[in-house]
């Protein structure tokens, strides 16, 4: 079976996918915040579609792989972090433009700029309801240009987390030009959730706590609204795992691309489902309940960890990821009460854990080269070996942004705001006026004076 | 003129409601309180995190009636909001100066 | 035209939207209950998906399909009714596993799980508000494989209500090895909505009544929400019904697919479009008014009507289907109070009664064998046999667990929980804090001391 | 490269997700009203949804298309306004039937159908909170009969709008039978955003302006459903956009598709993100704060700018034409209360302006015909030319049945019931029963006499 | 001191706060309520289902003022809040021992 | 018997909670409202039309006292309640004639 048009229709139907999974995100993660913040958090994972997309078509496409895609690299040393921005600057160049040779170049520029988007929003949920908006504003583009389109290139592009010569898998483990074990994240698990996952982590640090974390009531204002938003990532997520799907030399028939994105499907699936269960069951036994709260974010949680793995495990080896990663996420919630860092929304807990539990289960339970299915030690060292680097990666960068935007504009928004409701003082609005039939139960007359045009 | 306040179950407001339009009561106002006291609220948990709710959802009814109905009143909300349960309320009485329907102007008896 | 890999890209999606369907249902079932239960509503639907997905790669396909897609059944007496469940237990032997050749087995796997997935959970509007979470996850495995793996296996697995030798049809209507008159139900009339809706029945008889039903109001807390799931669910529909579309001998090429996906898409919306008609209709003759609920259930009781019938009718049968189904169950929602049985949301009056008028109707309105259509009466007995013997199927298996569990853990929560709230009693939480700045006009801290890892 | 069914299964999803579309408008909308009117305003997007399908299949495409798809029309004046409502009756011989040669035509026709449903939904955010149902439902049909049906075969069926011979841009610019400057519009700028924009205009202007408009407070009542509303548009605006491409003479190999789908979905994703960024800068510069409800309206302007351009600009000029819009539409909603017309969901400062600028940004940023990229000044004027058509048509068509509904069955509800709540004197419903453990704060025992069937 | 206590239509809401402004009142506290009297409520139909909604929606302000004063704030909301149709609600009056200023501490006429 | 009836900055209810539970009350009734006042409210923008939100998120507590306790229970408010900022609220105590508790018909003292 050729590939032929349907396998580049799904991609583009998963950019759209992926596109969607940003609201989603907004959503769920809007609707764990209290009443009074849950625009200004829905609104960083807004303005970070509205920053990202321009960035990636003017110098972030160029920067992840324009080395790969157009025409070479130098090969310099630098070229294994990422690529030249102005190199495909505006997409000069790219193929696929109207009139021109497809190719589906294009298509594949949109689905990658959907994941540089969901990525940079994925960070915000450590940061809730004390944040100052220009401040994420100004932190998105640094941060996506720095972390995210460097480490995509790495992992994604051919870049130094690739199996590439002269990376880092090579450097472990290939001697003298053989080839080296290939480090596998099928989707992003370095790439996407350790960088998220750090980056929330190192932001929490830097900015501080919620006035009242740890003393005041802080429970989530809508949970419809975190499972509608979950039930949109799971969707979204198809779009992320199974749109991973690469032509690679030998592999690029129809009938490979229906068996392989089959078994991501359905990898990606029963990882979500089982990672529900890992974790209801451990607040069944912890807390006494099964939440609606945990179900919700054992979904993420499982969605996390088949991101890398999606396509190097057995259906039944997810089951088991997901299991595990339910499981271990409930637990890892809990560390920020125990070292009081205030990443408020758990990117820390579901991100940097469920990738590292994803990215390193490839280690053993990889149906080619796990610890579980016979293979060596070496797939496990290398996954490893990535995973400290994104976290390395992302770190710095993260915390030298972090750091430099707390010294010029401050990240803190007035105490008096943030007490008050930080949607009113950041963006003067609050999300709701639900009062029967008052229409309002506030408030004066619109000022009809504004002039429009 | 007399204030009856009455703070109830939430689940036996439409029983006092009937109660008080048999006995003849034409009007009050109602609004939805949370109550604290002897009746313990519930744990929560969110992603492991327990609150505790000390409130519980309750009914509060305020009714305007002539001073030789408060008593009467006052019983049969109780008789009728009590469940025997802790939590079922209280009822207390104040003395008001004047009432006045605000559609036409009538004090007192006549406007209730 | 070559079938080539569009039609298995619109497969992959497919799945994807019936996925997203079982997320709607708990929106739309959760936005219809009182606001003390919407986080209950929701959780028994992300516990099928919890559940269902993992039994489904272990032994659910198997149980369903083995046999036809894997190696030939032995030809025996209950082959007609499942096939093997350890045929084929973990997907073992199924193709499309990484580095095999792929074949698009797996795709099938993934869109066939997410149909036991929302049929399980259609089941749980009967029971709204009542039951305790672990009752109904005791429920689901067993009713997902007695109940619906082997109706799936009958219906779409060449079983007992399909066209096969052997099967119901042929003992009506095959003399002497003759080809027989074929059921036709495309998408699932029977093996999904007639079994979730006599299931929901047999459980709302078995658990009884919320307590206060006919006396105290119970009226949708968000309707939003219910409209915002009617709307989902109707997108994910065209995943449902479009999406199963299999190629047959001889029509098994891209023009033939083309022709009849374009018209089961249209069909499907057509359908669902005249049933809000019908339904509202209805409303304004009875109550004076087109409400917001009638037209969101007039949604999904035409998508349920046009499930078994979308490959057999033309546009304007399906049209003329679905005025009829929308008015039908507008009125058949009031038999529950007429006989006394608490079907909390309509299980019964939406999709038996939708899933019945759909399957018979095609031997009435099939372009092919209906009776509008100059065929005889064959079609119309098959279908209605099929119909009564899932009814049975269900009825009697659904009947055994329902007892089993009430005899031995009991299905109903404790009174006084049930009169308080069942999201706070059976999942320590509470659906919305929307109090302005309060930020929750309860609670005190949160117990720090909770030690995560 | 083959197109095969991959390009047929992507305009199946993309049918699918514009009519999501519709939904999520109802949501975009219902958030945006007082909290008393959020369920007639979903209703009348079901009410579309409900009316124009059945519609559709009935005359709809016979008068859009039949003359182009079917059989020749016989070039007579009026088949450059309108084709043959009878000629294709019921879809009487549209090829695809079960059965017959497929070729996609009904895949076309479910595709064409969601834009007529989606259009004449758009109109209802002009009228909100104010009128009869029955006059709403009276309006649809006789609309998207007169002006959306002529304005679709106008623009995409070959008629009075396209290069078609005896155009409007024949009439401009062809002298003695030579090539005109054919007008674009890729998705429906003109039969759409135009069109729906200038009827609410209409509309508002004959109905008049909800009592207390400009002197009592009318905000909207749930900004998280306006925030998912936007995301829901923006993920089926894909479908709008992306699956238009249709394969014309020479150029309708899969690899064309492939190259210029690509850029139609970039176009698209980042005209909307710079939209955002052009909205909110305008609000931080006059209001001060950049808003959630600027947010998701740029999304919605960005969007409606790029639907006719999207396939003839760069991602570069979309990027430019986003910003532009976004600024734009952020100045034009004000308009309303400047000229005191109580447009109240901005149909005109979104729709119509968004679309005008974008018709017209063709003209200029089109890269082949652009002024900015060294084209004359005729695709300009044509641009211009069909605006103006688009606008006098459905300002005439919308005058003639506006007023005529006015006369004979009045369009607004009863003074009292306005102010009270529309959702409860037109559906008998409120949206929101929200109160904890109340149940409802109010009502008595259902009717339980109600007697079903 | 006095506590003027209002219930009215909330559409009344703006024109009460307005009049009571502009004769000088700086302070009020508003709840959303619902009122219960001759103003009958509506009915509302789920799936075939009727629900009588006795309640319907109301606005409470108090009001707490010197003595002399309360005679006018109770003419100024009765004329202000009037339409003369039914459900225009009640004012009533009671009194009060004192009242204090969080803030400062100050008590009554001072605290107001 | 006295009802103080206490309105309140609502993020300090949890402290007055605490201190009058300290100081032995042991139940009341809270509920969610509006205050009108010197502290101004907001300005919210929407689609550029502004509007003066003039309320401000308040909470509203109503306790029952034996009259002894009236005057510590005011002082305990007011004392945990301060922030000196404008807006910390008012407390008001009034005179009621009889309390019930409906659970067990206990009257007055026994009643709270
Ligand atoms: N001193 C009080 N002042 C005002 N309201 C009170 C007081 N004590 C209790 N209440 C109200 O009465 C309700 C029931 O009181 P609680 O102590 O729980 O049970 P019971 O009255 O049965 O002893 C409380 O939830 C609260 O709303
Ligand atoms: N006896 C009462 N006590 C307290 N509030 C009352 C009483 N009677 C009426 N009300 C309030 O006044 C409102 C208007 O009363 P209603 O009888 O409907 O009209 P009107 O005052 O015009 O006769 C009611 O909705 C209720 O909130
Ligand atoms: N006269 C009054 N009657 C009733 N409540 C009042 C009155 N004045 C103020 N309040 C309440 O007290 C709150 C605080 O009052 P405000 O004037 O803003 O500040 P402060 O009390 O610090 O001077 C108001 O929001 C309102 O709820």
């Amino acid at each position: 079976m050729e590939l032929g048009t349907g396998y580049l229709a799904f991609v583009l139907v998963a950019a759209s996918l992926v596109l969607l999974m940003t609201p989603g995100l907004a959503l769920f993660y809007g609707g764990m915040t209290r009443s009074k913040g849950v625009l200004n958090m829905m609104m960083m994972s807004f303005g970070a579609m509205a920053i990202i997309a321009p960035i990636y078509v003017l110098w972030g496409f160029s920067m992840s792989y324009s080395d790969t895609l157009g025409a070479n690299a130098s090969g310099s040393d630098i070229a294994m972090l990422f690529a030249n921005p102005f190199h495909q600057f505006g997409l000069d160049g790219v193929q696929g433009a109207l009139g021109e040779d497809g190719s589906g170049a294009l298509i594949t520029v949109g689905f990658q700029m959907t994941f540089a988007i969901i990525t940079t929003a994925l960070v915000s949920g450590a940061i809730a309801d004390r944040v100052k908006y220009s401040a994420w504003l100004v932190f998105v583009p640094f941060w996506v240009t720095f972390s995210y389109f460097p480490l995509a290139h790495m992992v994604f592009g051919g870049g130094f987390l690739s199996g590439s010569e002269g990376g880092l898998a090579d450097m472990l483990f290939s001697g003298d030009g053989g080839a080296n074990t290939a480090p596998i994240d099928y989707a992003g698990g370095t790439a996407v959730h350790i960088n998220a996952g750090v980056a929330g982590l190192v932001l929490a640090l830097v900015i501080g706590k919620r006035i009242g974390f740890g003393t005041r009531p802080m429970r989530p204002h809508n949970l419809p609204l975190v499972m509608l938003g979950a039930g949109l990532l799971w969707f979204g997520w198809f779009g992320f795992n199974v749109g991973s799907w690469i032509p690679a030399e030998g592999l690029d028939d129809g009938t490979y691309w229906a068996g392989e994105t089959g078994l991501v499907w359905v990898n990606t699936t029963v990882c979500a489902a089982a990672a529900i269960l890992g974790w209801i069951v451990i607040e069944k036994i912890r807390d006494g309940k099964a939440t609606s709260l945990g179900a919700a974010s054992g979904v993420v949680a499982g969605l996390v960890a088949i991101t890398p793995a999606c396509g190097a495990l057995s259906p039944v080896g997810s089951i088991i990821l997901g299991l595990v990663t339910g499981a271990l996420c409930a637990l890892a919630v809990g560390l920020k009460y125990k070292f009081g860092f205030d990443d408020s929304l758990d990117v820390v807990g579901v991100h940097l854990v469920g990738g590292l539990v994803g990215t390193i289960a490839i280690g053993f339970l990889g149906t080619s080269t796990g610890l579980f299915y016979g293979g060596g030690i070496e797939q496990l060292v290398v996954q490893t070996a990535i995973a400290l680097f994104a976290i390395l990666w992302s770190g710095i960068i993260t915390l030298v942004i972090a750091l430099a935007i707390k010294v010029v504009i401050g990240w803190r928004v007035d105490e008096d705001d943030e007490e008050n409701a930080i949607d009113s003082s950041e963006h003067g609005e609050s999300g709701y006026d639900l009062a029967g039939a008052v229409g309002g139960r506030t408030g004066t007359v619109p000022t009809t004076e504004k002039d429009g045009i | 003129m007399k204030l009856v306040t009455a703070v109830i179950k939430p689940h036996k407001w439409e029983d006092v409601r009937e109660a008080l339009e048999t006995f003849g009561v034409t009007g009050m106002t109602v609004s939805e309180v949370s109550g604290y006291g002897r009746q313990k609220g519930h744990t929560e948990v969110y992603r492991g995190a327990e609150y505790d709710i000390a409130l519980v959802p309750k009914i509060r009814i305020e009714i305007v009636v002539d001073d030789g109905d408060a008593d009467d009143i006052v019983g049969i909300v109780v008789k009728t909001a009590q469940t025997g349960r802790i939590g079922d309320g209280k009822v207390w009485v104040s003395g008001i100066e004047t009432v006045v329907r605000v559609r036409t102007g009538d004090r007192d008896a006549a406007a209730i």
